[in-house]
């Protein structure tokens, strides 16, 4: 049976790692400001015990005042699972920093997440529309999408 | 002397013989040998994930027939279970199980169309395909006989099941179960004894383990680079826990291997139905849930094991009648993104075989 | 048959308009054999499309065409008309006159082959006493069609199959002929109708080595599964033929099965002991044997392609010159051996002696190529 | 801990070629907001029967109707059911239709089955301008009707005789394969009644 690891315990190992990273932490899920995404991804990665190799999906929601981004982490050695957010204030020009480093699985993702929110993120290799076409108008999952 | 050589670039796709749907591939040819390739997706995207906002939780379950459509039933389930998880929602047992028999025979015949279409793409002319496509439309006949569908079925709703199964449906499946042993036999010996199969599967397209996983590959493109792990087992929902079964996985990773997965989990599938319809309550099959329902504000992610690899189904409710988000976890798009990796270097011909193992659908991965 | 011509037209066609010093009696044979030469390859392409379509279908459970006409009979037809009466298109950037040459130039020479084949006894076009080395020299012309259709298309996809059809049909060549050279050392002619005069045993049983790499070697040279690498459909779409429609595509897809029954005669011929059969001197019969063996070669062939896959370029070409161009090369050292040898033994000591021979020669390469599927973990 | 900041490795991507792919669909989008109407619409009338060419017309419509290739393509769901269709089981080869070419350049008949997306709909028109004549659509499913399900989405065509016209509807979603033969069925009725050497109206 997959553990869902309690986020507390992990919170306080990443602020060991990196201080000042985290948000807030409840249930499995750990909330960390934007600009420690790549840091905290690698920490979690290949920390011993922690392992979370298989980026499960990842995907984002739009809150009307801010984005979230959804990293479901999973280690398939331990059988444990983690999600890790991260909050988008600026919604005129959503960055983020690509995990594709980390987790090659992460490519076809970030740019789907790239077309329907458009959400940037830095460091991919090929950020471009993946479903839609050059010269669509708009990012359709946003909640203010108009047809 | 010395030629001047110039690489090529050959567009197959979006209607090609071999990329099952309307996918594209934007090869860069050395002659035969391919030296870089770009997927262009996007041709079947529906928008599925947007359209779903707009209408409620019960309506959207339509939506996820038409993702994987050849495997409607265990899209429907994956939705279920999120929904149900979301709202807590406890599923009746007669319904489980009979989730279950439905899940398992869409996995068989899932795999079925992948071994079928998998030697299509190697050259067979349309013979094993046609030969699997009859067992498949012995599946087919059964589903129809429950819910009057042959390819969408919108079978499982949220706390249940939308009918119960009739008399007939038990012998019949019976019947099915017991024969299909044969001719999956026979489609062993039609193709794992055949030579030239076998020569243009071996060692090629391998996947490392660890690029397996680092790629989130899922299902049997995973398991058949080595990895054992199958949701049924990591995480049982339903009624799994109580089965008897084992996850068949490869050691190298190729093309072969992941053949061979896909036969070994019809086997274990069939184990697996035996036992069901031997538990199979009596009792509801359908949870008491309101006509509208209203999950409570919060997130939620249900997961199954689809025949092409853990699916799952992120929800955001708010606590309206519709759900605020939906996310699909696609195994086939996810399992595309090696793809690039396998098929540089490798001939055109292998690249098709390659594409053909990693058995994709693409109204999922557009959605 | 010449005997029939000779006699009955002489006078129709002697009206000094044709060549003086060639004697009219030639002539009609020739004009008359020509155009039954092209009724029977017409009718027998359609004949063999049908029996093509109903045979795959029953490999594949199903029924095949079944609507037009008894039987579906009338279904080549149908084709026929359809397909000649559609619309024309030459794509922009094409080639045009190479565009226009290559279906012409893919059946000439593919219909050119039925001139030496014997339909009884010295009943041949031509019965050229170096028969068989003109069936060699032409049969492959038929490639430089496909060449051209593959060039002049202007599209990747036909490139790509023409330079895979004249890699693989050069290369099949040449175990091709070194299987041929056996028939031909234990025939001491070259003549296709001596060939088939000297077939007291059919040759299949005195050259089942040489049987196998020529059935192999013309397969791969009509492009028929497991080495129709040139329309592989799920790698390049329809190959050299993509951008043809009406007439011309029409053309090649008669080329194709023209080539089929040519090969189909061939091996008749050279193996099957050709025309000859019970009550061989009655008028007709020889034609009803030589016909029923070619149907069942070409049954042999359609039964291939509804069952096997297709080989990678790579692995055609190495079968060729790994595979058969050894095996030929030793078929042809043990025939020569017998013939020079052990002239006065006879010959059904060979028979058992090749077949055992070809027996293991077979295992022995075979053990080089073999590749095995392992179980997995279950 | 070390950050994995080492550069990709250059991915293979066409911009240009992507960039000119969005005008095309674009463009298409401009053009096709309009259903175009049924060419076929002359077959209604009565015309003047002259006898020689109506016995002319009956061979080549025979001809035409009872091999009907189609093009090997599908778009969705419905392909599905197109292929159990050609399958062992319904086996559309009994009317001579097995030989799907996968080139549309030889193929007479283009089943257009599943949702068309506008990302898709220039290619779609393409394959059938690439089809020689004479040719026909068959519509199949409620998407290639309308754009069912998906009608009100941003990026699906909202019935595809938006972009080529069609010959024959068949709904359902996805039609039964005996739908799909009886919709092929008045697909060859349709055939037969063609007058080849009458000047068509609409061309």
């Amino acid at each position: 049976m997959t553990v869902e690891l309690q986020a507390a315990e992990i919170a306080a190992k990443l602020e060991a790692a990196l201080p000042g990273c985290t948000i807030e932490s409840s249930g499995n899920t750990i909330v960390i400001k934007d600009e420690f995404v790549l840091k905290a991804a690698t920490f979690l990665k290949n920390t011993a015990g922690l392992d979370f190799n298989y980026l499960n999906f990842l995907t984002a929601t739009d809150y009307q005042t801010y984005f979230e981004v959804i990293y479901d982490l999973v280690s398939l050695e331990h059988n444990h699972k983690l999600v890790l957010k991260v909050k988008l204030n600026n919604r005129e020009k959503p960055e983020l920093a690509s995990v594709t480093g980390v987790w090659k699985g992460a490519d076809f993702q970030e740019r789907e997440i790239f077309d329907l929110f458009g959400i940037n993120f830095t460091g991919h290799p090929n950020l471009k529309r993946i479903f839609l076409w050059e010269g669509f108008q708009g990012y359709p999952l946003r909640k203010d999408f108009k047809q | 002397m010395a030629l001047k050589t110039e690489t090529f670039l050959v567009n197959a796709g979006p209607q090609h013989p071999s990329t099952h749907g309307v996918f594209r591939m934007r090869f860069i040819l050395d002659g035969e040998v391919i030296q870089d390739v770009e997927p262009v997706f996007g041709y079947l995207h529906r928008g599925i994930e947007k359209l779903a906002e707009g209408l409620t939780y019960s309506q959207d379950m339509v939506f996820t027939d038409r993702l994987d459509y050849l495997a409607s039933m265990t899209n429907n389930q994956a939705y279920a279970v999120a929904v149900e998880k979301l709202a807590g929602i406890q599923v009746p047992e007669r319904a489980e199980y009979l989730r279950v028999i439905m899940a398992e025979l869409m996995r068989i015949s899932s795999h079925l169309m992948g071994v079928g279409f998998l030697t299509n793409d190697i050259g067979a002319f349309l013979t094993p395909l046609l030969y699997m496509y009859r067992e498949r439309e012995k599946i087919l006949d059964l589903f129809d006989m429950v819910c009057g569908q042959r390819l969408t079925y919108n079978y499982m709703r949220i706390g249940g099941v939308s009918q119960d199964i009739p008399e007939e449906f038990l012998p019949a499946l019976k019947k099915f179960i017991d024969t299909l042993p044969r001719f999956i036999q026979e489609y062993e010996q039609l193709l794992a004894t055949n030579e030239i199969l076998l020569v243009r599967t071996k060692n090629v397209g391998i996947l490392t383990k660890e690029a397996a996983i680092n790629y989130s590959t899922a299902g049997p493109v995973l398991r058949a680079s080595g990895v054992k792990w199958d949701i049924r087992k990591a995480e049982p929902y339903s009624v799994y826990s109580r089965f008897n079964f084992e996850i068949p996985t490869g050691s190298k990773g190729d093309v072969y291997d992941r053949y061979r997965i896909k036969i070994e989990e019809m086997k274990q599938s069939i184990g697996i139905i035996k036992q069901a319809m031997e538990q199979l309550p009596q009792g509801e099959i359908q949870a008491k849930i309101p006509k509208v329902l209203r999950p409570p504000k919060g997130e939620a992610y249900g997961r199954i094991e689809g025949p092409k690899g853990e699916l799952g189904f992120y929800l955001v409710s708010d606590g309206a009648t519709n759900p605020y988000r939906l996310h699909i976890r696609p195994p086939s798009l996810l399992n595309l993104t090696p793809l690039r990796e396998l098929v540089i270097g490798v001939k055109i011909a292998d690249a098709m075989a390659i594409f053909g193992s990693i058995d994709i659908c693409m109204g999922e991965v557009d959605r | 048959m010449p005997t029939v011509t000779h006699n009955i037209l002489p006078t129709v066609l002697n009206t000094g308009i044709l060549a003086p010093d060639w004697p009219a009696g030639f002539w009609s044979h020739m004009i008359i054999f020509v155009v039954i030469l092209f009724l029977f390859v017409i009718f027998m392409a359609m004949g063999f499309i049908y029996f093509e379509r109903r045979v795959i279908s029953r490999f594949q459970i199903r029924i095949g065409p079944n609507r037009v006409g008894p039987f579906g009979l009338f279904q080549p037809v149908a084709d026929v008309i359809k397909i000649l009466i559609k619309e024309d298109i030459v794509p922009l950037n094409a080639d045009k006159l190479i565009h226009l040459l290559a279906p012409v130039a893919a059946i000439v020479p593919a219909i050119m082959v039925f001139a030496v084949i014997p339909f009884q006894n010295g009943a041949a076009l031509a019965n050229l006493n170096i028969g068989i080395l003109y069936i060699v020299a032409i049969s492959s012309v038929s490639v430089v069609g496909m060449v051209m259709a593959g060039w002049g298309s202007n599209n990747k996809y036909a490139l790509v199959s023409a330079m895979r059809v004249i890699a693989q049909v050069v290369s099949y060549e040449i175990p091709l002929a070194l299987a041929i050279i056996g028939v031909i050392l234990f025939a001491g002619t070259l003549s296709m109708n001596g060939i088939v005069l000297a077939q007291k045993i059919p040759y299949i049983l005195l050259q089942p080595l040489g049987f196998l790499i020529y059935f192999l070697g013309s397969m791969a040279e009509i492009n028929r599964t497991p080495f129709d690498l040139l329309e592989a459909e799920g790698e390049i779409v329809a190959g050299y033929n993509i951008e043809y429609s009406g007439f011309k595509f029409a053309l090649f897809y008669l080329t194709e099965y023209t080539e089929a029954i040519a090969v189909s005669t061939i091996i008749t011929t050279l193996y099957l002991s050709g025309w000859r059969g019970p009550f061989d001197s009655l008028p007709v019969l020889p034609v009803i044997w030589f016909l029923i063996k070619v149907f069942a070669v070409f049954a042999l062939i359609i039964w291939v392609r509804a069952t096997l896959p297709r080989l990678r370029i790579d692995q055609v070409m190495g079968f060729a010159w790994k595979c058969l161009l050894p095996l030929a090369l030793i078929n042809l050292l043990i025939t020569g051996a017998q013939v020079v040898f052990w002239p006065n033994v006879s010959q059904w000591v060979f028979v058992g002696v090749n077949i055992v021979l070809a027996g293991l020669l077979i295992i022995l390469f075979s053990r080089f190529f073999r590749t095995t599927g392992d179980k997995i973990e279950a | 801990m070390e950050l994995n900041n080492q550069p990709q490795p250059e991915v293979y991507s066409d911009k240009i070629l992507d960039k000119t792919e969005g005008e095309g669909i674009d463009f298409v989008k401009q053009q096709h907001q309009i259903q175009i109407e049924d060419p076929d619409s002359w077959q209604n009338e009565e015309a003047n029967h002259n006898f020689i060419l109506a016995s002319a017309d009956a061979l080549i419509n025979w001809s035409r109707a009872s091999s009907v290739w189609p093009v090997n393509a599908g778009l969705a769901c419905c392909a599905f059911e197109m292929i159990s269709t050609a399958s062992s089981r319904f086996d559309i080869s009994r009317f001579g239709m097995e030989i799907f070419r996968p080139s549309p350049r030889q193929a007479d008949l283009l089943i257009v089955n599943g949702t068309l997306t506008w990302k898709m709909a220039p290619q779609l028109k393409r394959i059938y301008e690439q089809m020689a004549e004479p040719k026909y659509v068959i519509a199949m499913g409620s998407c290639a009707i309308s754009g069912g399900l998906f009608r009100n989405s941003y990026a699906v065509v909202p019935g595809v005789n938006k972009i080529i016209p069609v010959d024959v509807y068949i709904p359902g979603c996805p039609p039964r394969p005996e739908a799909l033969l009886y919709g092929i069925q008045m697909l060859h009725k349709k055939i037969k009644k063609q007058k080849n050497f009458e000047k068509r109206k609409s061309a």
